[in-house]
């Protein structure tokens, strides 16, 4: 585990600038803090009240009893350095730093904030922010942040240089039933940045994917080295934002020309195995794909539909993707040919045929599944007059079970008519879409990171 | 320390783009580079043709014309001393004339070699990453098509090749309709040479070989410009 | 108005195959056609039964008393050579032909379908189908079809060369409540297709934009002088599958490896106008822009947001789709800084800061809007603690009357509280989507259409 | 009428493609064609060469090589006749031995033109279509870039005019870096005259003229090929 373990999972927290009123930042937190059920020792830190939401409240860091291992400090700017200096008095380890009105403002706020990192760097203390939503790990479990909400608990690592995106994706991510080993707002990264959360998120036992927001990297060359190491265990997956100004400037050569400031996010995200993602909804669906899917061993994918039209939609985009097409051994065809009515397509995609029942989506499934030559595979289904969702889908779940190193994603088109078996592919951990489409898109980005983490070496993925 | 000299002189004179020196650099750091003289008068570009061989190119010299022939800057294949001195009073009344406020300092002599695949080799500083490498198709379609790649420096052997092999021209090197394959060792030395100059010397803002001529038996630096930082 | 308006809207249909069984699709359609609330007469007809779903049914087409104008066919393949016969002898103009087991199956079937459009061309009779779902109406209103459900009211004509397809969309379509004006399962285009009723389509007062799913397009030479003439009027967007099958053939010339036959459509889509989408997805993403907002002016987008991180990903997204992001005058700019707080950033993307309420983004959007440089405006918002989703919607949907020549979209980001809001957006008919890329995809896709539109003479779109 | 003679033999013949043909149904319907002769001897190849005037290019004849210079099938720029007579005999021996089972007919004499830009036109027939017509960038680059647009046939002379704007490579024939700009009429109307070409000839498969070169004076057809459907 890293130097952050802690972080995530301190004895006791203090909470400087909390407060009694409802709707204040400092109120917030400390509300946060026992609703996530955190099982540690709880210190609001207020100079007047001597009470905090049940809490018994102290005047300073230096007056708590017992240790401290972080302090989340919410009073405002011109107080910020001098409670972190009593938080280094106390001996605090990790801090984290709400308050805005640093870097983001222009020279003055620069000159605070340095300020505030060199208290930190005097004491050894690491933090995270200034101007930060704060942080949170349903493991722990903890809510040091001033989030409406918790998030639910899961196994996506969210890091958010955005405090706004970063609650907009909490909110979002419940009412979609998704979780999240932590949620980290960077803030300005005045000292702990994406790459520390990379490294410890890593070595995670809770993590199964990462997830960040980010607007810019700030040390290029330790980041090339440390994700490196990161993508070797878990993919990550980063959203980089600004990529329009690439190219903007004038530039005296044709390299200048060529190599835009994004094209070296391309080129440093690549080189390391960094999943770059184009859109939040990219990010966010890769995220679902790899926190649900085994990595499959190769890029043939296996099509099972009881249309025709959709077959063929999710076969061009399988091409699109630079997938393959299963080919299914002579064995399957014959089985499938013994098996289905005369009319159906026994080559991939295997069409079914609208008048298929779930015991015929079962027995087409477990063909393709069985065969060797097929490493992923997407059910597709209409809402046809005889159709079963919930009976295919009770089938789907079972031979999930039995072929846990194949991916199976599910593209459920229409609405009512299958929204409980889309409940009950979500409730399996399942990816299930609507739309063909982001299923291709998913096992894609599967099958890419599969490819990354065969090579050989470091940084030979270059094609 | 060659190479630093050059450097530092174009970083006194207030940064920019140094361009016939870049091809000494280039020298300097073992990459290959086409013989060239230049010459400031109808003379001295005889003689100098005389002492490289025919046929030979010519190029203008001045700092302010980046894209030569652009303003009639360019001549390949002159085949004898007749052409050379003719071409050289031509070019620069050409030259004046369709770029008057251009300083002309002279005109480069290089031996003409019309084989090979032009390609183009590239460093720029990344204010993240610092050290971005760029290979790719050189020429006249470098910008149209750009058929390039890149890479963070330092790059290993592998990475150097795999950036060549990433790239839709490769095939072009692969020796295409019957040609013999291009000499891959020695393009792929170069690529490196080329990251360790950038990486060493972070006074070099941008820099690019275009073209560097790819053969069957080596490859030869044709052109080159190196952009470098004001001095502060 | 085309040779197809009395098909949508015949004055009596008979239901030829009509069943009492219910589950039975001759009971389905019968059912339907009641449910839709159709104005005109219906007629069962069945050999056996003399009254279906409380109608009088009668023993054939010829015994029925009054003219029919449309007749619907759902007896077995054998049979239905016969009853179009007897449509034709009755002086039926149209008919729509359910039944499967035509060109599909093969040879035999090909020779039946022969048979079938030979009987239809010697009585004049104009055919959908055969082997589809059957089609809707829902401004006549009808539903001549076996699907589930009457799809709601609404301008987009939606055709679909996959019956399972259309009754997918169908289903889905009523979940997040959207409207039809049309739905058409064009089946195996026996005699009509996707040519005659996209050219209704775009006569037709009650539709807005036309979305087809197709698998291939029979005459290319008509398509293109048809749709040609369509697409000058309304939006045409299509889905054409199959595209993976382009190139596969081994080419003898640079120009046969070069133009692979999914070339040709896109070449052809492009000279008569024709959007084409990439996925289902995309497809109505789009049908839904042009059925709810205009046609933009120009390419010059603004975004007004309360925080920076989707500010970013939506400029990003405004560049990478070709867009522009619009420059405000200097007017706007000057009012701008006079109404909002100093951190506020003034230059496009607008951010009202993540303390902005609703009369904060009034403020801004109004200027922004009434910039003469802004062609559409996109809405981004972030469920911060103050924020305030609904006063800030009723905002924008008075806004969006005060400026009917410029899209208005919304990205609000979040769940639960941002749902109320979203339901109101929902209700004025303004697109709004969970992640800021679809608005920018969908204004892009206006754009196109404008530009297309603007240009002169026919085909020389190529750009 | 002449066209459809040639096509009509290569249909009876069972369909196929036709290439020295190709450029004399070119010739006929207007477009022009670089002069050539098929030499079946050294001798006849050094005649040939003397009328066309040096320096000239040589090709292998043969229906079966579609890829003439991966066998060693081409070369170019040969200045005078001792050239020509031992390039003849050395080409048919490499073929021979690279392409064992290829008839070889001869060898084609045309003259050199290291000008232009070489472009692609092209048509095909589409089942749902009909004919569709391709215009790109020629020569090697072809198939490596795909720089090309299509249309469906016919087209007007605007969207002729469209389509070559529409490939990345229209700035090479604005006369990129200093070179004139290309005859952009003679190439339209060699389009329009291929569409037309295709429109009336239904047998016509798919073709293609690559390269034609085009320079600041003119355009002409380099090499061509059609593949003709089997009389039914
Ligand atoms: C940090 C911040 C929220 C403080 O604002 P505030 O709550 O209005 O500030 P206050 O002055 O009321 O101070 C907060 C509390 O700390 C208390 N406090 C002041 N100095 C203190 C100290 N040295 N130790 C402990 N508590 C102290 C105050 O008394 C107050 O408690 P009270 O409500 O009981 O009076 C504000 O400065 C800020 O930065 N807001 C933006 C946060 C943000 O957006 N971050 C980035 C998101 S992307
Ligand atoms: C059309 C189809 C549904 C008929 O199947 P079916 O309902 O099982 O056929 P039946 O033999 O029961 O005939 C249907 C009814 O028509 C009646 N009928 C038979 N001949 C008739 C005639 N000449 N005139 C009127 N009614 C007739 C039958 O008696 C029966 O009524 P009943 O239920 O009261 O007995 C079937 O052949 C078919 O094609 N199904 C597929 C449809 C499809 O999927 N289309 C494409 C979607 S993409
Ligand atoms: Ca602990
Ligand atoms: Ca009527």
């Amino acid at each position: 585990m890293g130097e952050l373990t802690n972080f995530y999972n301190p004895t006791a927290v203090a909470i400087v600038g909390a407060s009694k009123k409802p709707g204040k930042v400092g109120n917030s937190i400390v509300k946060n803090m026992i609703e996530s059920g955190y099982p540690g020792k709880i210190y609001p830190v207020n100079p007047k009240d001597s009470e905090i939401e049940g809490l018994k409240a102290y005047p300073s860091v230096t007056a708590i009893p017992g240790p401290v291992e972080l302090a989340v400090l919410s009073v405002p700017a011109a107080k910020v350095v001098e409670a972190a200096r009593e938080c280094g008095e106390k001996g605090i380890p990790y801090l984290v730093v709400i308050t805005a009105g640093f870097k983001e403002i222009g020279k003055e706020g620069l000159d605070l904030e340095k300020e505030l990192v060199a208290t930190c760097r005097r004491y050894g203390m690491r933090m995270l922010g200034p101007n930060c939503v704060g942080m949170a790990d349903t493991h722990t479990p903890i809510n040091a942040s001033f989030t409406r909400n918790s998030p639910l608990k899961g196994d996506i690592a969210f890091l958010s240089q955005s405090g706004a995106t970063l609650i907009a994706i909490l909110d979002w991510s419940r009412s979609v039933g998704l979780g999240f080993s932590k949620m980290v707002s960077l803030g300005n990264k005045g000292d702990l940045s994406e790459i520390e959360f990379i490294a410890e998120a890593a070595a995670d036992p809770y993590t199964r994917v990462i997830a960040c927001y980010l607007e810019d990297v700030a040390d290029g060359a330790r980041f090339l080295d440390v994700v490196r190491e990161a993508t070797r265990k878990k993919p990550v997956i980063i959203l980089k934002s600004g990529t329009s100004q690439a190219g903007a400037q004038a530039a005296s050569s044709h390299t200048g020309a060529l190599a835009g400031s994004d094209l070296a996010y391309d080129t440093a995200f690549r080189q390391c195995g960094v999943i770059r993602a184009r859109s939040l909804t990219e990010l966010f669906e890769l995220a679902i794909a790899f926190s649900r899917c085994p990595v499959p061993a190769g890029k043939r994918v296996a099509i099972v539909t009881n249309s025709g039209g959709p077959g063929i939609v999710a076969t061009d985009n399988v091409e699109a993707r630079g997938l393959t097409m299963a080919r299914f051994t002579r064995e399957t065809i014959d089985e499938l040919r013994a098996g289905l009515p005369a009319e159906a397509a026994l080559y991939n995609p295997v069409d079914v045929l609208g008048d298929g029942k779930a015991d015929r989506y079962r027995f087409a499934m477990e063909k393709v599944l069985a065969d060797p030559n097929v490493d992923s595979m997407v059910v597709l289904m209409c809402p046809t007059a005889v159709a079963q969702p919930v009976e295919t889908t009770r089938a789907v779940v079972e031979l999930q079970k039995q072929y846990p190193g194949k991916p199976i994603l599910g593209g459920y088109l229409g609405g009512e008519s299958m929204a409980e078996a889309v409940q009950l592919m979500a409730e399996a951990g399942i990816p299930c879409f609507t739309f063909p489409e982001p299923a291709i898109a998913a096992i894609s980005g599967l099958v890419n990171y599969g490819q990354f983490r065969e090579m050989p070496g470091d940084g030979n993925e270059l094609s | 320390k060659r190479i630093g000299d050059i450097l530092d002189r174009g970083g006194k004179t207030g940064g920019g783009t140094i361009n016939e020196e870049a091809l000494q650099i280039l020298q300097a750091c073992g990459i290959p580079v086409l013989p060239a003289r230049v010459a400031r008068n109808a003379g001295e570009a005889m003689e100098a043709a005389e002492s490289l061989g025919y046929p030979v190119v010519m190029k203008i010299v001045s700092p302010q014309i980046t894209h030569k022939s652009d303003v009639g800057g360019v001549r390949l294949n002159l085949g004898h001393a007749r052409a050379v001195e003719e071409t050289f009073s031509e070019m620069v009344e050409t030259v004046s004339s369709l770029a008057p406020h251009a300083a002309i300092e002279g005109v480069l002599i290089q031996p003409y070699r019309p084989g090979g695949v032009e390609v183009l080799l590239g460093g720029k500083r990344d204010p993240s990453f610092g050290p971005v490498l760029v290979y790719g198709l050189g020429g006249i379609y470098t910008e149209l098509f750009r058929d390039v790649s890149f890479a963070v420096a330092p790059v290993s052997r592998e990475e150097a090749l795999a950036m060549i092999r990433g790239t839709k021209s490769y095939r072009l090197l692969q020796g295409f309709r019957g040609q013999s394959p291009a000499d891959m060792e020695t393009l792929v030395d170069c690529l490196l040479r080329l990251g360790q100059l950038v990486v060493e010397f972070p006074q070099i803002r941008e820099m690019d070989i275009n073209p560097l001529l790819v053969g069957p038996e080596g490859a030869v630096a044709v052109d080159a410009r190196i952009t470098i930082n004001k001095k502060v």
